[in-house]
């Protein structure tokens, strides 16, 4: 909970940061630093107890869930300072504004995994929400930017009065907007209520790009300035899945024996837009938009099982899909070509990052030895334990065919790497010799997760 | 007895030097070692039939070769007399060939020559294993081990194609045999627990159904039919001459397709009990016999005349199993063993001399340039044709007698294929050795082979004549038969379920002789005033044609079972493999394809109809949740 | 007035917001359908305030605050509706300036 | 800790191999490790063991209750001795050949190795499903890049529908973890879990399937002949001789003990599957130009027998198809060095315009021939003894099972002798030029041949290796 | 029917009759106008159930302040003559379908059988600034805090978004 203040203030540190300096690496600098005193802070909390106190019951309540969620958010967040930083210096001139934005944008991460009241869950989406529309929009001088933007805004607010209409709904049927109170199992069910979380439940799904609300997905975040797509698709995605879980923790018995067959069937439709559409892009970049909405459908089996399994595959999943959508990002960033042709002979051209990267991908396609793997397994045995497994076996099987799917895209960014040659020689990626260790040290640390997911998952629980 | 084991070792180690060192080894000591190790061989056999004269018999476990759950089936040898007689047989004849085969192969290269040697002591031992087996599976060892030595032999010259399709056919038609054997032990350790012939036999008659024997004994007649080259599976007999002529004599007419009767006599226990299996027997022995006669009427080719012979007096064998006279078959494959082995290398000292010149239209004369070759071969002939008293007489006598016993129609059809014999073998001696010579005398002389090649034939000339003393049947001496008290001990046992035929009179018997023996000497000397001059032309007509291009059964075999098979081959192939299955495993991967292709067009770009699209996805949840049933 | 009239007023005119949105191509007036749309559950949530207060004092008279809360929320609607409108019309003239437009569609290379 | 020998030598040489950069170095660390792990298995079967076999086991993931835990039972000893023994022939093999990245090659192979062990090993469920990936993503990149022709395609297909059929099999685990009495991965729990019959119905084929895609069984097996024929022949060595052991190694170990009732039920359908399968790949081989697919098609044949064999459930058959994993594994790696030599050596892999060449190379002659005749099962070679017993069980099962296949034996005569006759008999093409072995393939073959007719001629050593069917699979044994 | 009733109905028709103009009006800046008078029959709607201050709150954020802010951006931009053609009927037509449709089915589904509460007008004084106030600042005060990180970003949003050329 602490998060929230310290980002705020870290943000307008950076406001003002910005006046201050002149050149844009100090900006980064600045802006790691503090990161690294958030992921300090939180990782006080989260071992001793909050630094602040802030009495707002029915506001904000930490859990230890929130907390391993914001640790890894932030360690991945300075993962991606430290990996992209040169990158968001070379998106405009505004570089202190963005990372005050971002810092913006994990006060909201900080609301989303700690909100107790839907007021507080509205505020943090919009947190989170427009810095998102302005990053996106950064890039000015680009079209696409503009575009993405443009259909990022709109769309978000469409979906915010969607929210907000679920919102008040929920009201209606409970006369509260505590999360508590909702959910209440065994309380009297009013239509409102019910039709009030659909709706509250389709804004969620927006925010995390689940089908078929997902349409904003590819276009924004192929239009979004490279280093910001990365931000959107790992940090913040997992974050709104934080705060749909927590909206959803105990009201899914709400809508009966029904819940499951709205997340079964939201699930279904993310995994097989998402997987399928993937497989004919050409654009590395369009295509790990499209994976997002895929990994997003595995991430959705923690809403559809809402069980133990289900948080701890989601703390999996938020390790595994950051930590290897940023590398694959900041690579990304640093190519000419994103197409698949751009990878071309890349083994030979850097070696070490192509292994980094080459880990990276199984990861995502979820191949045991990786985080991936027990991120997706997580997700499986959840619903399994939930005792779906029989009613709903055709979800896990499809689950797994779309699994497959999957391994056909991410594996054609490998096969591009080691098994083509490029067309013409090309020279080493202008990148400092401290940018591929931390890219390896991250896919070291993606291998070491799948050997003992335990070492991450402890955490949740001493 | 302790010996034993080492007779089947001794070509092995003759296989394994000559194989091993065929590049290092000279031609004179390759023969040495080739033939020296069968010599050896035939001495231990001798020893070893010396002690089952005296009625020694045993059986030698070696060693545990297959254990598994309850069953066990030791490596084991089993010597009995029926085993050393073979054993003799084998040896004797073997080393002769072997011996003769110096000569005869003298003309290829060092390391061929030994590899030929090596094939052939490797033939001798897995011939061996065959007979002294004892149980099914260590002669199926053997069983198949001189199959793949025939395939070897066959395909000896492996720069010819068609000799390399020969020795496939043949290969393949045992294995369709060996299938059947196969089956037959499956069949025979689900029923007796074991595949020991002991243990087999000791447990007959007892409580088994007469389907389950009738049905082991079929199959392993099945087997029989492979190896022995019984219809329907004879066809590959006839080119399995594509190889040396001394292989033909000593695996394809002596030996290996003797296996068959061997393998009958010895489950002679199994088929006593089974009297319809030995009634098929019977038939298609005859069949056979009778079916090659006509074919080898008309041959051209000395060889495949000799080859078709085999395959007719095979018949005979098998008829005289099928009617219980398992001593009389036994008595002819030994005596066959002799002449056709004469007549085999009789005829590979002609092809010899005649330079590697194989059709008979082209010889003529050839006595005066090799009277060893021609005095032996014409023993040879006489005794195949049964005149007394040589020993084709002999054994084809007492099988004839048996048959009539049985069934007087299974003797006048067996007469009739003796008389077809006396026929084709006079003419093939006629067309050699008589009248004027028809070939090109300016480029090729005839010339006699060298001794090496000689005196095995006087040898087995020898034996062709007295051989048959050992089964003077008891119409003309009492007591006569040695061979059959000898073996006694194998057949007593079956006797007794034995369908019992009333024995035809002495006089029956007498006059059924003098019938017979006139007849085959009128034939003898129609023929051989016929084809001393000649007479023949190398284009048939009619019935002829017919024969010399054997009933068209390999045709029909093409267009019946090879070409189907291969165009079934092709079909699944084509079509079921790569239109089929694969195509519809690779549509999978195409069908994913083509839906991301159209499943794209739903990004259309459109803000409105993005938010369309979550309308009605909105639209359709509520319908969902409020007003379906799940 | 019964409740459900207050619920089906909002819910028509929340709907006739999408609809703008849906059928609308200036981006504009897109952003004002969408402001309906807020306008429409603001309208909701306060009579779903009054409904709350009224049953709550039926069953605890002292509660005299109850429902203030969706006003409260109403108000941070309001405050978040102020700071997208400028976060959206920033983007809006960024994009007109760009192509001198501000069609929805007329910028369409992001898709497929 | 043997045990984790098996695996940790590879994997340890493996990972250091990508370091080492001279070529003769890697393939001399390579052997030095497969030899190694070949001593580590060959000392392992002189310690005394359990009535089960040896075991090990340590916690690993505590709170899924998953062990790395180790089990060498009969099943398991015939293949990580298979699996030893062939990669030691293998890397002898190839030491000649030459690699681009030699350094990479030989690690791959050798973790590959290790995922092999694994798979063989494994006893706790999850552990296993780790294995069977770990072994099949190196050869995916070994596969990828040093593959013949369109090796990037055929490789995809062949790692797709593998991976599919694992994915498959992963829900089957997971769903068969949460019915286990104790909530845990082991093998000793999985056999315990209690299905309804429903339930095993299901999950039978969750198994099955991936298993067969792995193995392959008809009709699952399209990917192979491609595999074998663009994979590079190290490769090819590995994915025919070993890695499709692994599909038939798990039916014995996960899926009849595991499902008794099912495998009980089904096994006549799958036996009959699998006897299609083997007249169909036969009688497709016979139509084969191409030597490599020729192969393929021909050991499709062979694990299809083997297939048919687990699910008879009798000891003839069980023994007779473990001793058989082994020998198939050897006979067909002797296959692909021949085809190595001739193909490194001319190019060409058609037999249509091969011919004559035991002119030129009379020694690969002989030795293709012998090991041809093991491939067709001649008695004194290893593979008679195999499929004598596999088919004797077959028939105690069913008469026309062994009556049906037994045609296989003919027709695996007919296409086997039919490449013999066309690669190295009739006339010699003179534009082919094939000059005999050199002496690192010789001496694979020798020990080939050697195994082969020791294994002929004596087999109890290996029968006794793999011992009875009832210690493997109690539960399928009771009525 | 009572005066406040008259008053309910007056004020719902103007607010559906007015934003149904708001989505038909071609010119924007009719739009705009439109999109007034129903943001005042709303807070018309406000006062009748007796929440002043969000009734004078509405006016002056979003009539006067946001709506002002429209008007000035669409008239900067010139964008009062009508500018927009439709060119795809289709998607006019299923979008209004689409729209239609979603109202229908929320009607429905909230149309309950749940006793009808009056609302009476003038009930009660939740609505009044002091006692908005005074939850505000104390049990609200964390949001409202937090919202100022909102106004922060915006700001700085217009800062990088609005800044010309860079």
């Amino acid at each position: 909970m602490n998060l929230i203040i310290f980002a705020g203030i870290m943000g307008v540190v950076m406001m003002f940061g910005g006046l201050l300096m002149k050149q844009k690496h100090q900006a980064t600098l600045l802006a790691t630093v503090l990161v690294l005193l958030l992921l300090a802070g939180n990782t006080w909390e989260m071992l001793h107890g909050p630094i602040f106190s802030i009495q707002a019951p029915h506001m904000l309540a930490t859990s230890r869930f929130g907390l391993l969620i914001n640790e890894i958010l932030l360690a991945a967040g300075l993962l991606y300072l430290l990996v992209s930083g040169r990158d968001i210096e070379k998106v405009g001139n505004y570089v202190a504004e963005y990372y005050a934005l971002i810092f913006f944008i994990f006060a909201g991460i900080g609301i989303s995994t700690a909100y107790t009241n839907l007021l507080m869950l509205f505020l943090g989406i919009e947190i989170i929400s427009i810095p998102l529309y302005i990053l996106t929009g950064a890039d000015k001088r680009n079209l696409k930017s503009i575009e993405a933007a443009l259909k990022y805004f709109l769309m978000g607010s469409f979906s915010t009065g969607i929210m907000l209409m679920g919102i008040a709904l929920i009201y209606g049927g409970t006369g509260s907007f505590l999360l508590e109170k909702f959910s209440l199992q065994g309380a009297p069910i009013s239509y409102n209520l019910v039709a009030g979380l659909l709706l509250i439940l389709v804004a969620m799904a927006f925010k995390v790009s689940a089908a078929p609300f997902h349409f904003w997905t590819p276009d924004v975040y192929d239009g979004a300035p490279t280093v910001f797509t990365s931000f959107m698709a790992t940090i913040v995605k997992v974050a709104g899945f934080i705060a749909f879980i927590r909206l959803f923790e105990g009201a899914s018995g709400i809508i009966a024996g029904k819940w499951q067959w709205v997340i079964a069937i939201i699930i279904s439709l993310t995994l097989l837009i998402g997987n399928i559409t993937a497989v004919f892009q050409q654009s590395v970049k369009r295509m790990l938009a499209y994976s997002s909405i895929a990994q997003a459908g595995f991430m959705m089996f923690a809403l559809f099982s809402m069980n133990n399994w289900g948080r701890e595959g989601i703390v999996l999943y938020a390790a595994a899909y950051c930590l290897a959508t940023i590398g694959i990002f900041a690579v990304l960033t640093k190519m000419d070509d994103y197409t698949y042709q751009g990878f071309n002979g890349f083994a030979r051209r850097e070696p070490m990052l192509a292994v980094a990267l080459a880990v990276m991908v199984l990861s995502l396609a979820g191949i045991p030895l990786t985080v991936g793997f027990f991120s997706k397994y997580y997700m499986v045995a959840s619903a399994v334990a939930a005792g779906f497994g029989g009613k709903f076996l055709w979800l896990l099987v499809l689950a797994m065919l779309c699994a497959a799917v999957s391994v056909y895209y991410y594996f054609r960014v490998i096969q591009a790497m080691y098994f083509k040659e490029a067309e013409q020689p090309q020279s080493a990626l202008p990148v400092s010799a401290g940018f591929r260790y931390l890219v390896a040290g991250a896919a070291l640390v993606v291998v070491l997760l799948g050997i003992l997911p335990q070492w991450l998952l402890q955490f949740l629980y001493f | 007895m302790k010996f034993a084991p080492y007779i089947p070792l001794l070509p092995l180690a003759g296989f394994l030097i000559n194989g091993l060192l065929r590049n290092k080894l000279s031609k004179g000591l390759v023969g040495i070692i080739g033939s020296g190790a069968i010599l050896a061989a035939f001495v231990l056999s001798v020893l070893v039939f010396n002690q089952t004269l005296q009625g020694e018999t045993a059986v030698l476990q070696l060693f545990e070769f297959i254990k598994v759950g309850s069953l066990t089936i030791p490596f084991e040898f089993q010597i009995d007399q029926l085993t050393s007689l073979f054993l003799l047989i084998i040896t004797g004849v073997g080393f002769l060939i072997h011996v003769y085969s110096t000569a005869y192969m003298h003309e290829e290269s060092d390391s061929h020559f030994a590899r030929y040697f090596a094939y052939l002591n490797l033939f001798v031992f897995s011939m061996l294993l065959l007979v002294m087996g004892g149980n099914y599976v260590i002669m199926f060892i053997g069983w198949e081990g001189v199959g793949l030595c025939s395939y070897l032999l066959i395909g000896y010259w492996f720069k010819n194609t068609e000799y390399n399709n020969a020795a496939k056919k043949a290969f393949v038609m045992n294995r369709i045999g060996d299938l059947g054997f196969l089956i037959a032990v499956f069949w025979i350790i689900s029923t007796f627990g074991s595949t020991s012939f002991s243990a087999v036999f000791g447990q007959l008659p007892g409580q088994f159904s007469t389907a389950a024997i009738t049905g082991i004994t079929l199959c392993l007649f099945v087997g029989a039919m492979g190896k022995s080259a019984q219809i329907p599976l004879y066809t590959w007999l006839p080119d399995a001459m594509a190889g040396p002529t001394p292989v033909s004599a000593l695996i394809h007419a002596a030996t290996m397709v003797t296996a068959g009767i061997y393998m009958i006599a010895r489950s002679n226990m199994l088929y006593v009990l089974a009297p319809a299996s030995m009634h098929v027997i019977a038939i298609v022995g005859l069949a056979t016999a009778l079916l090659a006669a006509t074919i080898a009427l008309k041959q051209n080719d000395i060889k495949k005349v000799l080859a078709y012979s085999t395959v007719s007096q095979l018949g005979y064998m098998f008829l005289g199993l099928g009617v219980g006279a398992f001593t009389g078959a036994v008595f002819h494959v030994m005596t066959h063993a002799f002449f056709k082995a004469l007549l085999f290398l009789g005829a590979g000292s002609v092809i010899h001399g005649m330079h590697h010149q194989q059709n008979m239209l082209h010889y003529g004369g050839l006595k005066k340039w090799m009277p060893v070759t021609h005095l032996t071969m014409l023993i040879g002939c006489i005794a195949i044709a049964g005149i007394p008293p040589f020993s084709g007489f002999f054994s084809k006598d007492e099988i004839l007698i048996h048959a009539f016993a049985a069934n007087p129609v299974y003797y006048v059809l067996g007469m009739g294929g003796a008389l077809m014999t006396a026929f084709y073998m006079f003419r093939l001696y006629a067309l050699t050795f008589l009248g004027e010579h028809r070939g090109d005398l300016h480029h090729h002389t005839p010339h006699e082979s060298p001794k090496a090649m000689t005196i095995p034939l006087v040898v087995l000339a020898v034996l062709s004549i007295v051989g048959g003393l050992v089964g003077i049947p008891e119409l003309f001496m009492n007591n006569g038969h040695r061979l059959e008290s000898f073996l006694t001990p194998v057949f007593e046992n079956s006797k007794q379920y034995l369908e019992q035929h009333a024995h035809p009179s002495h006089s029956t018997e007498w006059m059924l002789l003098a019938v017979s023996v006139s007849l085959i000497v009128l034939v003898i000397l129609f023929t051989v005033r016929t084809f001393a001059k000649g007479k023949e032309s190398e284009e048939a007509t009619g019935l002829g044609k017919l024969l010399q291009n054997k009933w068209y059964v390999d045709e029909l075999y093409d267009g019946l079972i090879v070409k189907p098979l291969l165009a079934l081959g092709t079909v699944l192939n084509n079509v079921i493999e790569r239109s089929g299955i694969d195509r519809l495993v690779n549509g999978v991967g195409r069908a994913v394809q083509y839906s991301s292709r159209q499943l794209r067009l739903l990004q259309s770009g459109n803000v409105g109809s993005y938010i369309l699209m979550m309308v009605l996805g909105i639209v359709g949840l509520i319908l969902l949740v409020f007003y379906t049933r799940l | 007035m019964p409740i459900t009239y207050y619920i089906f007023l909002a819910v028509i005119i929340f709907c006739i917001g999408v609809t703008g949105v849906l059928t609308r191509r200036n981006s504009i007036i897109v952003f004002m359908c969408i402001e309906l749309m807020l306008n429409a559950v603001n309208l909701l949530l306060v009579a779903f305030s009054k409904l709350h207060h009224q049953r709550m004092l039926v069953l605890d008279a002292a509660n005299v605050t109850a429902g203030t809360e969706s006003q409260l929320f109403v108000f941070f609607i309001m405050v978040v509706a102020a700071a997208e409108v400028s976060v959206g019309l920033a983007i809006i003239v960024m994009m007109y300036r760009a192509v001198h437009s501000v069609d929805i569609n007329f910028l369409n290379r992001l898709k497929n | 800790m043997i045990l984790s020998s098996f695996i940790l030598i590879p994997l340890i040489a493996g990972l250091l191999a990508f370091f080492i950069k001279q070529d003769q170095l890697v393939k001399g660390w390579s052997l030095l490790a497969a030899l190694a792990t070949l001593a580590a298995v060959l000392y392992s079967f002189t310690m005394p063991a359990a009535a089960e076999g040896l075991s090990y086991s340590r916690i690993w993931l505590g709170s899924l209750n998953s062990h790395f835990s180790l089990l060498l039972d009969g099943p398991a000893r015939v293949t990580t001795l298979l699996t030893a023994v062939s990669f030691v022939i293998i890397f002898i093999a190839i030491f000649k050949n030459s690699y681009a990245d030699a350094s990479q090659y030989f690690g791959l192979m050798l973790l590959s190795m290790a995922g092999l062990m694994g798979v063989f090993l494994a006893s706790d469920a999850l552990l296993f499903y780790f294995f069977w990936e770990l072994a099949l993503i190196p050869v995916y990149f070994l596969c990828s890049k040093w593959g013949g022709e369109r090796r990037v395609p055929v490789t995809f297909k062949f790692f797709i529908y593998t991976f599919v059929g694992s994915v498959i099999m992963l829900i089957g685990i997971i769903y068969l973890y949460s019915k286990t009495p104790d909530q845990s991965f082991s093998w000793a729990s999985f056999k315990q879990a209690a299905l309804t019959a429903k339930e095993q119905a299901f999950f039978f084929w969750f198994f099955f399937v991936a298993f067969a895609i792995k193995m392959p069984v008809f009709p699952f097996h399209t990917w192979q002949p491609d595999a074998y024929e663009t994979a590079p022949v190290g490769t090819t060595m590995v994915l025919s001789g070993v890695m499709v052991k692994m599909g038939l190694f798990a039916v014995l170990r996960w899926l009849l003990p595991v499902f008794p009732q099912m495998s009980d039920k089904m096994g006549g359908f799958i036996i009959v599957l699998a006897i299609i399968g083997i007249l169909y790949a036969s009688l497709i081989a016979i139509r084969q130009d191409n030597i490599k697919r020729l192969i393929a098609y021909s050991s499709i044949a062979h694990i299809g027998l083997m297939a048919a064999s687990l699910f008879v459930k009798n000891d003839m058959a069980y023994q007779g198809a473990l001793i058989q994993f082994f020998n198939h594994g050897i006979n067909i790696i002797g296959l692909w060095i021949v085809v190595d030599i001739i193909e490194r050596q001319t190019g060409i892999s058609k037999m249509s315009e091969l011919g004559g060449l035991a002119q030129q190379a009379p020694r690969l002659a002989i030795m293709l021939v012998v090991v041809a005749l093991a491939n067709i099962a001649l008695p004194l070679t290893n593979a008679f003894i195999g499929e004598f017993l596999m088919f004797s069980g077959l028939y105690q099962q069913n008469v026309w099972y062994a009556v049906v296949a037994g045609i296989a034996i003919i027709l695996a005569a007919v296409y086997t002798l039919g490449m013999i006759q066309k690669v190295f008999f009739g006339q010699r093409n003179e534009a082919v030029q094939v000059a005999d072995l050199q002496t690192a393939q010789w001496l694979a073959l020798a020990i080939i041949i050697v195994l082969i007719i020791a294994a002929g001629v004596y087999p109890k050593p290996l029968l006794e290796l793999g011992g009875s069917l009832v210690k493997t699979i109690p539960l399928a044994v009771a009525p | 029917m009572d005066k406040s009733q008259l008053m309910f109905w007056f004020l719902s028709a103007l607010a559906v009759f007015s934003s149904l103009m708001v989505i038909t009006r071609k010119n924007p800046v009719y739009s705009v106008l439109f999109l007034i008078i129903t943001f005042f029959a709303i807070s018309g709607h406000y006062v009748l159930m007796n929440a002043q201050f969000l009734a004078i709150v509405n006016i002056i954020v979003y009539a006067g302040a946001i709506m002002v802010l429209f008007l000035f951006v669409l008239m900067l931009m010139n964008l009062n003559k009508e500018s927009e053609q439709q060119k795809n009927k289709y998607l006019l037509w299923s979008g209004a379908i689409a729209g239609g449709m979603l109202m229908v089915i929320m009607i429905a589904a909230l149309n309950t059988t749940e006793p009808a509460v009056v609302n009476q007008p003038g009930a009660g004084d939740i609505g009044l600034i002091k006692n908005l106030g005074t939850k505000l600042f104390t049990e609200y005060v964390v949001p409202f805090e937090i919202s100022s990180i909102l106004f922060l970003s915006a700001m700085v949003g217009a800062v990088v978004l609005g800044k010309k050329g860079d």
